[in-house]
Parts: structure tokens; C-alpha cells; sequence
């Protein structure tokens, strides 16, 4: 097997998929995106739940799709709840909100990523650039990313 | 004289493709649509530069010669279903076929209350020019069950068929199964209880003969694009009667009988359903390519097909981790499976690499995968051009495939 | 650099047919369908022979590799008419165009006493698709009066144009007169009123710029075979907004989100319009086309068949027994005349004869025709790849069409 | 120009169309049928008056056509004169019905001439003969016979 085929499945992508550890969806979400790849009938939906400041109080996310697809969401699930629920709040200063803008920046980012740009992946990202190579295999990755911004873009459930 | 596999495979360009780098193609993609042999493109290009004109519109040499060999090809297409050229309607493909069908008779025929009956093993196309049509005349669409192993649940069938039944629609041939549906039963049912039946015959024709008078049919469809002919051309089969009672369905040049602001006429089937330039060169090339198939001869194709589904089916069923889905005794060489519990698309990556060219997702069947309780399936399907060692390969990567994940 | 139309000849293998015996082909029928340069014929053959695939549904590389191959073409026509990408819908050809629009965006927003306008000068194609939705919605087909010269009546226009008018549906260019319409003005005074304009550019592309965004026109369609590319392969232009608030027309695979018996929702556009399998190679052949005619550059075209109708103008002019329809100074190299009061037909015959290869009749323009008060005429048209010398041929043939007619 | 134009446009077909000698309507035919050529749109309608007892008491065409459609109008409506109206009067006997079967021959017999089979031309259509290089043309010269038997297949009028 050729060395991009194989730095993909041995990366940590298969087990992230594999343990889905952060499945599930938000009884009590504000805000809810689910998304189709028309082409392979892959879905996800994403659900947030925001405080009445705009923080991330938790998410989920449930998906019937590929490996990537949910590597991926576990992935993103990680960076929201690093970057704007519990990093912040273990600091006492009082969490950001989280804003639509900012993950279409973070989409934009691994987008790059993936269309083999120089720029490095973003921090936490990095297992996606041996995705590049697999063209097909992109929108498998962008899905939870492009969930994620309709439930922003959503108003409150 | 045996089946040469190889001096076939040879009047295929597309087959001595290497991918990424040196992989020889395995194309085992042949369901969602045909490589092409020399004759088929050859005939095109010919007809492109030697004869080349639009039809039926003008009276010098190139347009009278262009014309002949257009309706040709009308005469050689009902030859091969055994129809009358007259019953031989030129669509762009099965969908369009199928969505004249559903508008242009649906609209004089369906009201409230009807039923139209589809299967839920139906490509999209089956479906969804259905469903348009129930919604717009008040008529509804019913959904014959499939059981575990892909035949039709008959019982059902006889169950769900009834008097307000107007329109029975269904596959010949599963294309994510390789179910053959017993049509001939369907039909006479569905005739008794005053039902017309339309045959998606898409995958059918690619892989036996197809007689519509035998089956006495109403309405039959196919595609050229799968029978290793061009894409943009269709055919859709109707009865004289049928067809002459319907009203057109596209509007313009070429279907009318006289057209004035105070009323437009309109001509006989099958021109009134031909709205417009025909894909001319497509028609010729569809020509072709049932030349070439009765040259190879469909008989042969289709036993070279099933022993290599044989082979193929034997090898996965060694293989305790692989689910087949569609193992009824009527098969053609269209094989949908699993390999543990992987998702398709990881093992269609890998096999892309390893040069096994199939497909993975739903194969436009999305209620089929949720009947079947699985998200997606991969598909791999043997045409004319596909060996034994086509077959192997297919193993070999999904050895790999077990490799990499685990 | 002059205009080398013996190169272009050159590109162009159908030019080269001698017809009965050894008679050289000056081919004057262009407007009913080009012929195809090299380029294209070849573009589709390599498609074929290395890259076929179906598109938008595999993951292996093939697939990638044509699907890639078949949405670039959608960027270049894109290009082409200034659009945006997903402003652009692949159809069959002209026709499929203008009854998608007429069925899909037509059943939504015509009610009894709404009004679609067309012209006199129509192609049938833009009037039966329009026939037919206004009886089924009860709205109304008005026709704009054509005068004596070919122009349109614009008093008639905006005579006609009104509050009821909820779409204006005119040809760019007509295929009979060769006149080109203020499309600007019409445009302009239809969106004072509301009106959206639906403009059949298949005989402008060909012979001019169009540039949908400086237009501002809300739909435009052409058709692939007039632009010297594939039969099979058509455009239709959409404001995406227009577009998007549209239902689908035909139903099938590709153009769906998710299907199921309790709902099936649809794609956005352009996919929402496109069911089942696309006609792939002629796209890419189409592709060739719009690099072809860049290459060569539609300006230098449009000038150099100028010349030609210039010239030809002069001569029938000169000869008192011709009448020459459509004598606007904004005209495209398509001639309609007849000869003394011979019918057209007869004319036709010994031109065919002659090597001159026109048509006669009523080029799909019937109420035209009636407006004119002839029954039929002879059509010449002149495209990238005729000479002065075909002019002269046509002029010799009418010659001889004298000496036999008497 | 070659010899096969030359006999078609020499022979007697375009002054036959030029005199047009037996075009017209009949305010008082007992059939009517009227067909179209979409290819051109040339259309011709066909008049007959029969007696009670069938026989052509008169006959008379209209066509926006063709010479060729017109010349054969005129070459029908001469032969079916002849044939059953003045011909058999003039012997006395009463005059033969014109059956549509009559016509099915006729145009049969004229088909195959066009197609170039070995088959005579029936009496009094000889001139046809010419047309039948033109391919394109046949229909031109068959249209008044379509015409004429949607006359007589149609109920009286
Ligand atoms: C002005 C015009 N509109 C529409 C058409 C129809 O095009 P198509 O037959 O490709 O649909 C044509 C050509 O036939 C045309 O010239
Ligand atoms: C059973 C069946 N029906 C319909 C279709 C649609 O054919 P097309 O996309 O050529 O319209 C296909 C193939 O895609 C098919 O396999």
C-alpha cells in the first residue's frame, strides 16, 4: 500500500473514529445543524447549547457517516470545548462567546488545509493533513464543520 | 468457441488506464455506467466528420443522410427490445424516460385516491418522478417491502395491489442487489387488476434479453450510458395506444403538427415526446453499441457475467467477515457488500488505491439502505470486459482494506 | 493577422465531403446545427478513451478525475456568459431549457389572468413550452407584432407589456430574420413592470458576446450544437435566487437531498435541475467547443460573418427576383429569401444539387412565416467556417435554380 | 447540372403545378381531409362530393405546397375523374364507388415507384417516375393522396 494511504488510516483519525467519544446528542440544545453529503448519504447533526453570555455550555454531535467524517467531529467537538468553554472558565475570567465567525475562520483554515496549502493545520487539527491527498475524502471532513455553522447560523431551538 | 475476455477487454482504451502511478484499473463500477468500446466512439466521431447535420429538417444530402441513420438506430433499438420502431420514444436518459411517463400520463390519469405502486428497492428514479406527480395530482405512492435476502415480498405486493392501483413501477433488476424481479408475475397481477406497468429496465438490459411483447409490458426505460453506450441518450419503450393517448411532455421544434397563437397541434407518438434536437451523434452511438452487443452476443455476456459473480460470491462467502446483501438465486452480476463493520468509504478509499475502481454510498437507493439497516454499502459489478483476475484484485484489496483497518 | 478562414476550414473534416459524386459541400446550415472542428470530436474521444467515469457519485479516482473534468466545463461556460457557476444548468439542448423554466418556475407563479409575452418571430421552442403551461395555470400567451423589415414592434411591446405580464420570453436573435432584439430595452421595460425575461440566445451566442450579468436577464438558454460543440448538451442561465426559489422539474438521482416514502427534500441548484445521469461527454465536448470558439474569438467570428452577409446582401440585392426577409441593420449572418415566386422547396432541391446544402421551409418559426405571408422560404446561414466562395457557390446554385424553374 | 434534376424540372410536373388547373374547394364535398407535412409545413386539403351510391360526383383540392405537391393534387384529381366519374358515365353503366381501398392502391403503387421499385407507374402518373431520386421529395408528391384517403375515411362532412 502507498505511504499516503497508509499515514491516513494509521493516523489517530481510525481511533478518534472508532471511540466516538464525545457522541451524543443535547437534550437541551440551543442551537441544532444537521447536514447531508448528498453524495454518499453521509449526515451529521451538531448540537450546541449556549449560556444566555454566548458561552459553550456543551455539545453533541450524532453522526451516520464515515471514519473521517466522525474523526472529524470529535476533532472540532475537542477544539470548541478547549478553546471557549473550559479553558477559559478554568482561567475565572468569564467564557467567550463563541461566534459563527469564528468557525467559519476554523472551516477556512482546515479547508486550506486539506486543499494542500502551506499554512500549518490548526493547533489540535493536525492529524487532517494526511487527509489531503484523498480529494473524495474532503467533504467527509468540512461535514460537522458545515454543521456546526447552520446551528450557529440557526436560531435558538 | 469460448468467451475471449481478453480480446474484448482490448476494444476497451479506458482499460489499459494505470492510476496513481502504475496501478493497472480494476473498473468494477460498471453499474453506474459502462466504459466505452472503440466502436461506439469511433461510430461517433465518424458521424461527426463525415455526415454531420441536424434531422428531420432539411431536404439536402447530409440532412437526408443524417435523418436515415437517426431513424436507424429507432429500428435497431425496437429490434433489440422486439417493439415496434413507433413505440420507440428517444429520452436522454432512464430519469427523463421515466419522468415523461409520470407527467405526461400521470397528469391525464392519476386523481385522488389512485395509487401508484413502487418498490423499496427502487433507484431514485423510481421514486421521485412519483412522488412529484402524487403531489401534484392528489395521488399517492405505496412501497412494496423487500425481504432479508433482496427478492420482492410478494405477499405484499398482492396485498398492497387493489383497484385503486393505476401504476405499478418497478425495477427489473436491483441495482444495488442484482435482484431480477419476477416481472412476468407483476405484470400479469397488476394487468388483472387494471393496473399499467412500468419496467425501470436499467440495469436489465445490460444483462439479458429484453423481449417487451413477451412481457407485455406497458412502459419500459433504460439508458445508453450503461450499455456501453454514449451518455445523453435514453430509451423509453411505451405502448402505441398508451403513448398516442398521452399528451406531450416538452414543448418545441419537431413535435408539433402546426403551431399558430390561436392553437397549437400536435404529431404522433413517437415524435411528440421528442421535443427539440435530439442528441443526433448519441443516437448513432447508441447504434453502435447495440451492434456491439449483439456482435459479443447478450446471451454470452450475461453467462460470463454470472460465472464470475459465481467465483465472486464464492470467495466473499470464505471470507467470514464479508456481508453480502441481494443473495436470492435471480442475481446479476451486481454485488453489494460489507466488510465487517467498516464503513464504505474507508474500504472504497482503500481499494481506489490499490486500483479497484467501485462504488460506495447508497447507489441513489436510499430507502433500499434503510430497509436494509445500513447506512451505505460498497458495490462492486461485473460487466462484458471484467475477468477472473478482476475478481482477484477485488480480494487482494480487500486484504489490505483488513489491514488497515483493523 | 487577417482572418485565415481556410485554417479554420481546415479544422473542420465534414467541409471536406464531396456529395452526388464530386460535388464539394458548401454548407449553409449552421443555424439548423454546426459542424464540429477536431477539437471537439477529439476532446470527447480522449474523455472516453482515458477518463470515463459517471460523475458526482464515486470516490475512486476515475470518478474524480471526470467529475472534476465535467464541473470545469461548468466554470468555463460559466465564463463564457459571465454567469456565475452555480447560475448554470446543463440541460438536453434550447428546448429542455425553456420548458424547465416554463414547468418548474411557471406552475409556481402563473395564476389566471397573468400574461406571458412572446413575439412573432419565435422559435417554436419558445412558444408551445409557453402554450402549454398557460393552459395549465389559465395564464395567457400574448404574441408582439414583427414588422414589415423584421424588427419588433416595440410600440406593440410596450403596448402589451403590463401589469399582467409576469414573464417576457423573447429570442435574442431570431432564427429566421437573423435580427437582433433591443434585448437591453425589453429587459429594462419588463422589470419596470415587474416581469422577469427569459432570453433564447441560440442563435446569439453563436455570433456574438452575451454577457447575462451586463444583460441582467433572468434567464437565458442556448444550446450546445449551434456553438460547434455536441448534440445532446444544452444551458440554461438562472439568477441563483430565481433558481433557488424554483421546485425541481424532473426527479431522480443526483438532484436529491434525501429520499424517503414519508418526503423527499432536493438539492440546491444548479444540481436541484439536473436528474440522473448527466450527458458527461457532452459536456467535456461542449468545454472544447467554448475553447474553440475562444480560441478563435467570437468578436473575430461575429466580424468575419459580417463580411459575409455584407456580401451576400449585395449580390441578392443586385438581383432584382430575390426577396430578402429580415432587413434590420442589427442582423447575424442568417438569410431568409426566396426566389421569384418559386417555392422553397424546389428551390432547396436544385441548390441540394448544386452542393449547396440550406433549408427551406419554416424553420420552426410557422407564425413567422404566417406574419410574412409566405408559406415557406429558403434559409442561408453563414458561421465561422464559410468563405466568400461558399456565397458565390449559393449565388451560381440560384442560377441554376432560374434556368430549370423558369 | 446533372441529368435526374434536369428530367424532374423538365417534366411535365411544374407546369402541371404552375396551371394549377383543378385546384379549388367544394362548398358542397361530402368529404374532406386535410394533412400537413411538419417537416415544411405544406399542407393540402382535399374536397370530394359522392353520390348517394359513392360515385364522385366532383372533387377539388387547395394546397399551400410544393410544385411536386401540387402536380401530384392535380395528377389525383385527374385520375380519380377519369377513373370514376366521367369515365364509366360515359359507357352508360353507373359509375363505379370510389372505395378508400381504391386509394391505398393507388398510393401503394405510387410508393413503390418513388422507392424505385421495377413496378410500372400507374397509367396517367408516369411523370412521377422523376421524383424518385429526391428523396426528400416523396413526401411532397404522397401528401394529396394522404389527404385524399383521410377524406374518404372520414364520416361525411
Ligand atoms: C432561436 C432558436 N430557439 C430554439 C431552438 C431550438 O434548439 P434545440 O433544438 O437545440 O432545442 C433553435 C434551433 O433549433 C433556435 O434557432
Ligand atoms: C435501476 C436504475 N434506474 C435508474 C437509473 C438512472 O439512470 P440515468 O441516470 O441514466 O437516468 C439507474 C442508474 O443510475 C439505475 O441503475
Amino acid at each position: 500500500m502507498d505511504a499516503e494511504t497508509r499515514t491516513l488510516f494509521e493516523s489517530r483519525l481510525l481511533s478518534l473514529a472508532k471511540a466516538r467519544a464525545r457522541e451524543g446528542r443535547l437534550p437541551e440544545a440551543t442551537h441544532t445543524g444537521a447536514v447531508k453529503n448528498p453524495f454518499c448519504g453521509d449526515e451529521i447533526a451538531v448540537d450546541v447549547k449556549l449560556s444566555a453570555q454566548g458561552a459553550v455550555v456543551d455539545l453533541g454531535y450524532e453522526a451516520k457517516a464515515c471514519s473521517l467524517c466522525v474523526a472529524s467531529a470529535e476533532l472540532l467537538s475537542d477544539w470548541i470545548d478547549q478553546v471557549y468553554s473550559q479553558a477559559q472558565s478554568q482561567e475565572g475570567g468569564s467564557p467567550a462567546p463563541l461566534q459563527p465567525e469564528d468557525l467559519h475562520a476554523l472551516a477556512q483554515a482546515i479547508d486550506d488545509v486539506l486543499k494542500g496549502g502551506n499554512a500549518p493545520a490548526p493547533d489540535g487539527f493536525e492529524a487532517l493533513v494526511s487527509v489531503a491527498p484523498f480529494r473524495a475524502r474532503h467533504k467527509c471532513v468540512t461535514l460537522p464543520f458545515d454543521a456546526a455553522i447552520k446551528a450557529l447560523e440557526d436560531k435558538q431551538t | 468457441m469460448g468467451y475471449d475476455v481478453a480480446a474484448i477487454r482490448a476494444q476497451f482504451p479506458t482499460l489499459e488506464r494505470k492510476i496513481y502511478g502504475n496501478k493497472p484499473l480494476i473498473f468494477l463500477d460498471s453499474a453506474a455506467s459502462a466504459q466505452k468500446p472503440r466502436a461506439v466512439t469511433a461510430a461517433m466521431t465518424d458521424f461527426m466528420d463525415t455526415t454531420y447535420s441536424n434531422v428531420h429538417r432539411g431536404i439536402h444530402a447530409l440532412s437526408q443522410e443524417a435523418t436515415d441513420a437517426f431513424e436507424a438506430v429507432r429500428g435497431k433499438v425496437a429490434g433489440f427490445m422486439n417493439a415496434d420502431e413507433r413505440e420507440v420514444v428517444f429520452t436522454k436518459n432512464t430519469t427523463e424516460g421515466i419522468n415523461l411517463v409520470a407527467q405526461s400520463w400521470g397528469r391525464k390519469n392519476l386523481s385522488p385516491g389512485d395509487e401508484i405502486l413502487v418498490t423499496e428497492l427502487e433507484h431514485h428514479a423510481n421514486i421521485v418522478p412519483w412522488q412529484l406527480i402524487a403531489e401534484a395530482t392528489g395521488a399517492k405512492v405505496r412501497a412494496v417491502a423487500v425481504l432479508d435476502d433482496g427478492a420482492l415480498d410478494m405477499d405484499d405486493f398482492h396485498a398492497k395491489l387493489g383497484p385503486s392501483t393505476k401504476m405499478v413501477a418497478v425495477a427489473y433488476v436491483s441495482n444495488v442487489l442484482g435482484t431480477v424481479l419476477p416481472v412476468e408475475d407483476i405484470i400479469k397481477a397488476a394487468h388483472a387488476q387494471g393496473a399499467l406497468v412500468l419496467l425501470d429496465a436499467s440495469q436489465a438490459v445490460t444483462h439479458r434479453r429484453v423481449d417487451v411483447k413477451a412481457l407485455d409490458v406497458d412502459f419500459l426505460v433504460w439508458t445508453g450510458h450503461k450499455l456501453y453506450g454514449p451518455t445523453g441518450i435514453g430509451v423509453l419503450f411505451g405502448k402505441y395506444d398508451l403513448l398516442d393517448a398521452m399528451p406531450p411532455f416538452l414543448g418545441g421544434g419537431d413535435m408539433i403538427d402546426t403551431v399558430s397563437f390561436q392553437g397549437t397541434t400536435f404529431r404522433e407518438p413517437p415524435y411528440r415526446f421528442e421535443a427539440g434536437t435530439p442528441a443526433i451523434v448519441e443516437t448513432i452511438g447508441l447504434g453502435a453499441a447495440i451492434d456491439w452487443v449483439e456482435t459479443v452476443g447478450i446471451e454470452a455476456i450475461a453467462a460470463h457475467e454470472a460465472d464470475l459473480l459465481d467465483y465472486a460470491m464464492d470467495q466473499l462467502a470464505a471470507a467470514n467477515d464479508v456481508t453480502v446483501f441481494g443473495t436470492t438465486p435471480t442475481k446479476v452480476s451486481v454485488l453489494a457488500f460489507l466488510l465487517g463493520d467498516h464503513h464504505a468509504h474507508d474500504v472504497g478509499t482503500i481499494l481506489d488505491r490499490t486500483g479497484v475502481a467501485l462504488r460506495v454510498g447508497q447507489h441513489c437507493a436510499e430507502p433500499l439502505h434503510t430497509r436494509l439497516g445500513v447506512h451505505s454499502t460498497v458495490r462492486a459489478s461485473f460487466a462484458a470486459y471484467n475477468s477472473r483476475a478482476d475478481v482477484d484484485g477485488l480480494l487482494d484489496g480487500l486484504s489490505v482494506c483488513r489491514e488497515l483497518l483493523g
